[in-house]
């Protein structure tokens, strides 16, 4: 029989990173499984209880809630429908019998940012802007920071967050002050403040990693690659499991080997890097996805 | 970095950031000098980011965009005009309603034509201009000749407002209408008449501030992507106590401040960023113990107008 | 009687009435004005006059009847349908924005002025012709808010004769001005007339009835009582008219005033003092400078001349309102140097004040006569119990004043706005009066107040004044002067003349001094 | 003229606007209008859980609609709630360790959530009493800097022991407000509702300060004649809104969260603007009207939840729903059913 499975979002579907990558997830399962799909957006704090409570009321079999602020309400109501499984995404939390989780390792896609842009910075200096420093942002800019290590030592890596997921603006000009301190890569973690730096990078000539959501088609001659965290991997598992029956309320910690994270085609910059780089960036994938990286946040 | 390089690229960061600001204060600076506070500027941008995109990637011209903007921003303005002005109903609530109805009305616009497929687009925004040749003068160059149209106009517009209420009839019509609206309803003028003017004006400017961010500053519309500067923008208004060349001016110390901030952030990387975030804000603290209160107010602000006093 | 006929009336109204909810205005008002007339139109407060004013300036419609403009109808539903039709009319509350400067609240109402730039220099130019002609001395380049109530006055008549109105409508147009502003003014009047202008003129001033007015018109209760040629008419007359007097003599005896008891207490204490007392403009110019004055218990101090010549500046401080540049002030053991000058500390001690401006600083017009009854009684004891206010007992207190004070109002719970004019200064006065104050500052205590009711307010003064209060009144009417005050003081010009005991200063002598100068100039 | 009665056709002009331009977009996006509007008043009106959630969202709302329809009675524009809410937060929740369980530190906990909020609200007061400054912008600004320091707290000193997610450590058990109804939400802050709303109605009818507060806000030059200091009733009335916001700021972590974090009272200063505006400024009507504006948020919650239509469509229904209450009210006062302000 069809399953029925909410996604409830923390902002809109069209931020283009977070909240986009988990409505393209849910879109492609919707394809894949028979289940019916409803998505609730912009989601506020102050709301997320009685999102989740309504939708176990009217006998969601699955609640998916996507970022960590999801798990704290998740825990205090999943007792009371023991008939809804909930799911909480970028977080690490579980109970029997109907809660279960999915983290991506962000840190490691940020290293592997971090390992790109080093190699491909002339200038020695490369940044990063934050939205807000929520965990997996600063996991992903200490992933960053350290792979940027892995190659270059010397690399000198800019850091400054924008207060804001929303502030494309000033999510613009706080790279455009890095690019002017210097930096010739740049990254950002966030929501809507992502375009901003890619927008930024581009205005300025520089380039930028992606994160997230490969959205090379935006800023082809500014993109690198896209430091990617697969959504639709984590949805894909929540879904598929649970319709074999075989999701555990426990935390899956989605890294490369998992497919969860991954490195984008090098597309318009394929030509642009040297094979001796490329081959760098592919063995430390390797590395990165066996564990013999040690240094991974 | 060169110091010389570093306060032009300050001066410019500063001045990209405080431009929507600006245009929005100054329209809302009109607005409120006729009687009127529009609290729903916020809306009012967002709709002008988003058909100043949309026009503008269906044309190809950033300046069709522009007047698209400005048309919407204008129809928002009267909106705002009719139930404040000819219904007299509560502004700030109506205000309230603007903001949902600009983030409602973009949003779904948006999603409706070029957020449709999923990939962006690109959109054929402003350059800045290079007036004159000179805008690679050093130090001065970029932040005197090299900025976007849009700022340029800004400051005829505040110059022209300006002198309006200065020097006009029409500027004298307008104030009377905001400070005591019985008064110059006695002498013969139809204060409802000029409140609407002015309201649907301000609504212009908001679009055309919306319309900056989303075709000069940036090149794209996002949701929501004004993040508070409506608020900011009546912030200004009452900082520069209801004076046009003021309220631009306070836009700019604080685009300023915001690009200082920002620049420091990276400089000063142990200390939390939070303390870097709030610097234009606490400015704006300090500064008003400086600065005299309600001075400047419309007396009748916020209140509608009806005969019988 | 010579009633015309609207056939030859620049304006006639015909069975007019008006309403607000429980009270009438005006009731089938007849009422019509030659060309090159003028019609004194007078009545005891609320008896409706400004109402008829409203009605044709275009503020408010008339529920029933018809105005005829030139004999024919005409629907003044608008000011400026009333400008259009050659409507003047300088309103008992002044129409200035407070925040403009008085040019360009003249430029305001000119719309043939265009919409473009403003050629503030020429209009000047045309200012000062009228201003010139009415004998006024006007700044126009200050902010309406700055200046005092007899300068707003002056703006507000040159405001309405820069039109060439074939009606010009003064509602009490020589409340607060001086002698000689009310001679220019009444001189534009009749050369007006000369020119075929229709006047109507409210005053509550007898004299100003017989000194400019062709014919009078009186009021009562909202309808017309009674209506002759001036001629025929003596003060005792209309008085009788006004108040419905059935007797002569009644009317008589209001008209000629009462007797003033002579001073019964010896020099007092000082309640009040002034010391070497400086107080500056907020533009920085001197309003009062070295000035000594003692205000003992038990008299009655008439601050005299032109306002605008420090007398508001020197009020406000006495209040507590204004801090002294230099200088001190001292009363009821309170002083300026103390650091805590204020009206609270002063009320507390025992000071009343009837402010000069009504409507902006003694009354909150949307709120009601209890609530306005509080203003400045909020700390009173009696009023509140655990912070609450006890309003039955305001209640019965305020209605109470209502009669004694013959106020027409529906009752306590009124809004104050719905006054007129006088019953609202009455209003102001019955609380200033309460609470047996130990010192009382009245500006211009009778302005607006119709000739009873003045009469009523001089016998009140005359009363606290003998139960041993000290009385500064700030009035620029010569005649009030000499009937209540004990003692006098006149500025002008930057000087200050006296303290003088009344009757040691001739009339003469008075009028000299407010020209400023020392001497007779006869 | 425009009277009363000619803004009556003005009024069923701008609903039928309203309306259309709903109805209009709703069918763009492919939706059914009615399946829509039988949606929101289910949700809103029709079922415990709709009514309950919005219950739980009037009680901080009722609160903050007070402070802000005190001080608008004054005419002092207080849009700093959000600011005052988070410092009453934070105050109380750093505080918290200290106090004793049970009934008194409960109390504790919320004063001291009061006092904090009247602190944020306070530096606006003494900004504008002592040095005349715009409490427009001063509250505004606050606002911006109380919201980056509690960014900064729950990452800071403030953080978990746990130190991952950005949040406090829950509050003493002892602490948290008891429900009132088994198996609701609903907990003692009601009780601090009706407390509050009793005590503010009684101040605004029939108190000195209420009545201080009308002169300032009607006529402060006449306020100053009487002996009433405007600047002073104003930096007062800054506090005690404040105070009301900070309390409510409590009342939410004592009695829903538990703990403290970024966002928990997401918009609340803005939407108690417009409670109290809506409610005439006059505090019996304040928990009327934030009930309104929680039932419609509760409503409209239910169509974004169902997914019926784009998310953005549901603000477009919320205005059009502010417009046509604020147009009908206009034929309401012209019928004279309610009094015109
Ligand atoms: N807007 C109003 N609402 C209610 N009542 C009003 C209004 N305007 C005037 N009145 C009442 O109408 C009556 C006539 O008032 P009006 O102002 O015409 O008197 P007046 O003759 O000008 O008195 P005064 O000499 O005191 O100025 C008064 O009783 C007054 O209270
Ligand atoms: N109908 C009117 N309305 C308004 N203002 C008028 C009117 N008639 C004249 N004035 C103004 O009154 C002032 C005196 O003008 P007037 O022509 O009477 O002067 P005059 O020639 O000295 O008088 P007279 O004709 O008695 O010798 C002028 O400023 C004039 O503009
Ligand atoms: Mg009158
Ligand atoms: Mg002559």
């Amino acid at each position: 029989d069809t399953k029925r499975v909410a996604l409830v979002l923390p902002g809109p579907i069209t931020d283009g990173t977070f909240n986009s990558a988990a409505s393209k997830g849910i879109e492609a399962a919707k394809e894949k499984y028979d289940i019916e799909v409803v998505v609730r957006e912009n989601t506020d704090f102050a709301q997320i209880q009685d999102v989740l409570r309504s939708y176990a009321e009217e006998g969601y079999d699955m609640v998916i809630g996507h970022g960590f602020q999801f798990a704290e309400p998740v825990m205090a109501i999943h007792a009371e429908y023991p008939q809804t499984f909930f799911v909480v995404n970028t977080a690490q939390v579980a109970a029997e019998p109907n809660v279960a989780s999915f983290d991506n390792r962000w840190g490691d896609a940020g290293y592997m940012a971090g390992a790109v842009a080093a190699l491909y910075s002339k200038s020695g200096k490369i940044g990063h802007v934050g939205a807000i420093p929520v965990p997996v942002i600063e996991q992903y800019n200490l992933g960053f920071e350290r792979g940027a290590k892995y190659f270059r030592p010397e690399v000198q890596v800019l850091s400054a967050y924008v207060g804001s997921f929303s502030d494309i603006a000033r999510g613009a000009e706080i790279t455009t002050s890095l690019i002017e301190q210097g930096a010739d890569v740049v990254t950002s973690t966030g929501n809507e403040n992502v375009m901003g730096t890619i927008q930024a990078a581009q205005k300025a000539n520089v380039s930028a990693i992606g994160t997230a959501f490969d959205s090379a088609a935006m800023a082809p001659d500014t993109i690198i690659t896209t430091a990617l965290i697969n959504m639709d991997v984590n949805i894909d598992l929540a879904v598929g499991r649970f319709i074999e029956g075989t999701l555990k309320p426990q935390t899956y910690v989605l890294g490369l080997k998992e497919n969860g994270i991954g490195l984008a085609p090098l597309r318009g910059f394929e030509n642009k890097i040297s094979a001796e780089d490329k081959a760098k960036i592919d063995a430390l994938v390797t590395d990165i996805a066996e564990g013999r990286i040690t240094d991974l946040p | 970095m060169d110091e010389a390089v570093f306060v032009s690229a300050l001066l410019a960061a500063g001045i990209r950031l405080a431009a929507p600001i600006a245009l929005a204060a100054l329209g809302e600076t009109l607005a409120q000098r006729s009687g009127v506070i529009n609290v729903g500027l916020e809306g009012i941008m967002l709709v002008g980011a988003f058909v100043a995109v949309l026009m503008a990637v269906q044309t190809q011209s950033p300046w069709i965009g522009l007047a698209g903007a400005i048309f919407c921003g204008a129809a928002m303005g009267a909106l705002h005009a009719y139930f404040s002005v000819i219904l007299k109903v509560e502004q700030i609530v109506t205000g309230i309603a603007l903001l949902f109805l600009g983030m409602g009305l973009s949003g779904y616009g948006y999603r409706l034509t070029i957020g449709m497929s999923g990939s962006p687009v690109a959109v054929p925004g402003f350059r800045p201009l290079d007036l004159f040749g000179l805008s690679d003068l050093p130090v001065v160059g970029a932040v005197l000749f090299g900025q976007h149209a849009l700022v340029y106009l800004t400051l005829v517009a505040a110059a022209l407002m300006a002198w309006m209420f200065r020097a006009t009839r029409l500027g004298i019509m307008i104030k009377a209408a905001g400070e005591y609206p019985v008064a110059a309803a006695a002498a013969g003028i139809d204060v409802d008449r000029i409140r609407l003017a002015c309201v649907t004006v301000g609504g212009a400017f908001a679009g055309a501030a919306g319309a900056f961010l989303s075709t000069a500053h940036l090149w794209g519309f996002v949701e929501n992507m004004t993040a508070g500067r409506g608020f900011l923008a009546i912030a200004c208004v009452v900082f520069a106590r209801w004076k046009p060349w003021l309220a631009v001016a306070v836009a700019l110390v604080f685009g300023i401040a915001d690009a200082s901030q920002i620049r420091i952030q990276s400089v000063l990387p142990m200390v939390p960023y939070q303390f870097f975030v709030i610097v234009p804000y606490m400015l704006a603290i300090v500064a008003l113990a400086f600065g005299s209160g309600r001075n400047g107010m419309p007396a009748a602000l916020g209140t509608p107008f009806t005969r019988h006093s | 009687m010579s009633v015309p006929s609207p056939d030859d009336a620049f304006i006639a109204l015909r069975g007019v009435s008006k309403r607000f909810a429980s009270v009438v205005a005006n009731r089938l008002v007849d009422l019509s004005v030659r060309r090159g007339e003028i019609v004194a139109l007078a009545g005891e407060n609320g008896a409706g006059k400004s109402t008829i004013v409203n009605m044709l300036s275009g503020l408010i419609e008339p529920d029933e009847g018809t105005i005829l403009l030139e004999g024919i109808p005409a629907r003044l539903n608008s000011p400026l349908a009333s400008v259009e039709a050659g409507i003047g009319t300088v309103h008992q509350h002044y129409m200035l924005v407070p925040t403009l400067s008085g040019l360009d609240n003249i430029a305001l109402q000119l719309g043939e002025l265009g919409r473009g730039r403003l050629d503030r220099a020429g209009l000047a130019r045309r200012v000062a012709e009228v201003s010139g002609a009415l004998g006024f001395d006007i700044e126009l380049d200050r902010r309406i808010d700055s200046l005092d109530v007899a300068q707003q006055q002056r703006i507000e008549i040159v405001k309405a004769m820069m039109h060439r109105v074939k009606l010009l409508i003064l509602d009490e147009p020589t409340a607060v001005l001086g002698a000689d502003d009310k001679r220019h003014l009444f001189d534009t009047i009749r050369r007006l007339r000369e020119h075929g202008t229709s006047v109507i003129l409210i005053t509550h001033k007898l004299e100003d009835i017989f000194a400019v007015a062709d014919r009078a018109v009186i009021m009562k209760a909202g309808s017309v009582v009674a209506q002759a040629d001036v001629e025929a008419l003596t003060p005792a007359a209309i008085v009788g008219h006004m108040v419905g007097a059935s007797d002569v003599q009644e009317a008589e005896a209001i008209v000629k005033g009462f007797g003033r008891a002579p001073r019964t207490t010896e020099v007092a204490e000082a309640l009040c003092s002034a010391r070497d007392l400086t107080l500056r403009r907020p533009n920085g110019s001197l309003a009062v400078s070295g000035l000594t004055l003692d205000l003992h218990a038990g008299e009655i101090v008439a601050l005299a001349g032109v306002d605008g010549n420090g007398q508001s500046e020197f009020m406000r401080c006495l209040a507590g309102m204004e801090r002294p540049s230099a200088g001190v002030v001292e009363c009821l053991g309170e002083s300026t140097e103390a650091g805590s000058w204020s009206p609270a500390l002063l009320r507390r001690r025992g000071v009343s004040h009837i402010p000069e401006d009504r409507r902006r600083f003694g009354i909150v017009a949307q709120m009601t006569l209890m609530q306005n009854y509080l203003l400045g009684n909020q700390e009173r004891p009696g009023l509140f119990r655990w912070g609450l206010l006890r309003a039955g007992r305001l209640s019965d207190l305020v209605a109470q004043r209502l009669s004694e004070f013959e106020v027409r109002a529906p009752g306590p719970t009124a809004p104050m706005r719905t006054l007129s004019g006088g019953n609202q200064q009455k209003m102001v006065l019955a609380r200033e009066l309460d609470y047996a104050p130990k010192v009382l500052l009245a500006a211009h205590p009778s302005r607006g107040l119709d000739i009873k009711t003045i009469r009523f307010v001089h016998r009140s003064l005359d009363r606290a004044r003998a139960e041993g209060m000290a009385v500064l009144v700030q009035s620029s009417d010569i005649d009030e002067i000499m009937a209540i005050a004990d003692r006098l003081i006149v500025f002008s010009g930057g000087r200050v003349f006296g303290p003088a005991p009344c009757e040691s200063v001739s009339r003469n002598q008075l009028g000299a001094w407010i020209a400023g100068q020392e001497e007779m100039p006869w | 003229m425009v009277t009363a009665a000619s803004r009556k056709l003005p009024a069923f002009a701008a609903i039928g606007f309203a309306l259309l331009l709903v109805v209009g977009a709703i069918l763009l996006a492919g939706a059914d209008p009615l399946a829509l509007a039988g949606s929101v008043v289910q949700r809103a009106l029709l079922t415990n859980a709709g009514f309950l959630e919005a219950l739980l969202r009037a009680i901080p709302l009722t609160i903050m609609g007070l402070g802000i329809a005190l001080a608008f009675r004054a005419r002092i524009f207080n849009i700093g709630m959000d600011g005052q809410l988070i410092a009453g937060s934070v105050a109380a929740v750093a505080l918290a360790p200290w106090l004793p369980g049970g009934p008194v530190g409960m109390l504790a906990f919320l004063v001291i959530g009061l006092a904090g909020g009247a602190f944020w609200g306070g530096v606006a007061g003494v900004i504008k009493a002592r040095f005349g400054g715009n409490e427009i912008i001063s509250t505004i600004m606050l606002n911006y800097v109380a919201i980056q320091i509690l960014s900064w707290l729950v990452r800071g000193p403030m953080q978990e022991k746990m130190r991952i997610i950005p949040r406090s450590d829950p509050i003493d058990a002892s602490l948290r407000l008891p429900v009132l109804f088994e198996g609701t939400r609903i907990h003692a802050g009601l009780i601090v509702v009706v407390i509050v709303v009793a005590l503010s109605a009684a101040v605004v009818a029939r108190g000195r300060f209420g009545f201080k507060l009308a002169v300032v806000g009607q006529n402060p030059d006449a306020a100053h004649y009487a002996g009433i200091s405007p600047s002073g009733v104003a930096g007062i009335v800054l506090a005690i809104s404040g105070g009301l916001a900070g309390l409510a700021g409590a009342v939410e972590i004592s009695g829903v969260y538990g703990r403290l974090q970024e966002g928990f009272a997401p918009g609340f200063g803005i939407s108690a603007i417009a409670v109290a505006l809506v409610a005439r400024l006059n505090p019996l009507l304040v928990p009327v009207s934030a009930l309104g504006f929680s039932l419609l948020y509760a409503g409209l919650g239910s169509v974004a939840q169902k997914g019926m239509v784009p998310f953005p469509m549901i603000n477009i229904i919320e205005s059009a729903i502010i417009l046509v209450f604020l147009a009908g009210s206009t034929i309401a006062i012209r019928s004279g059913r309610a009094k015109e302000v």
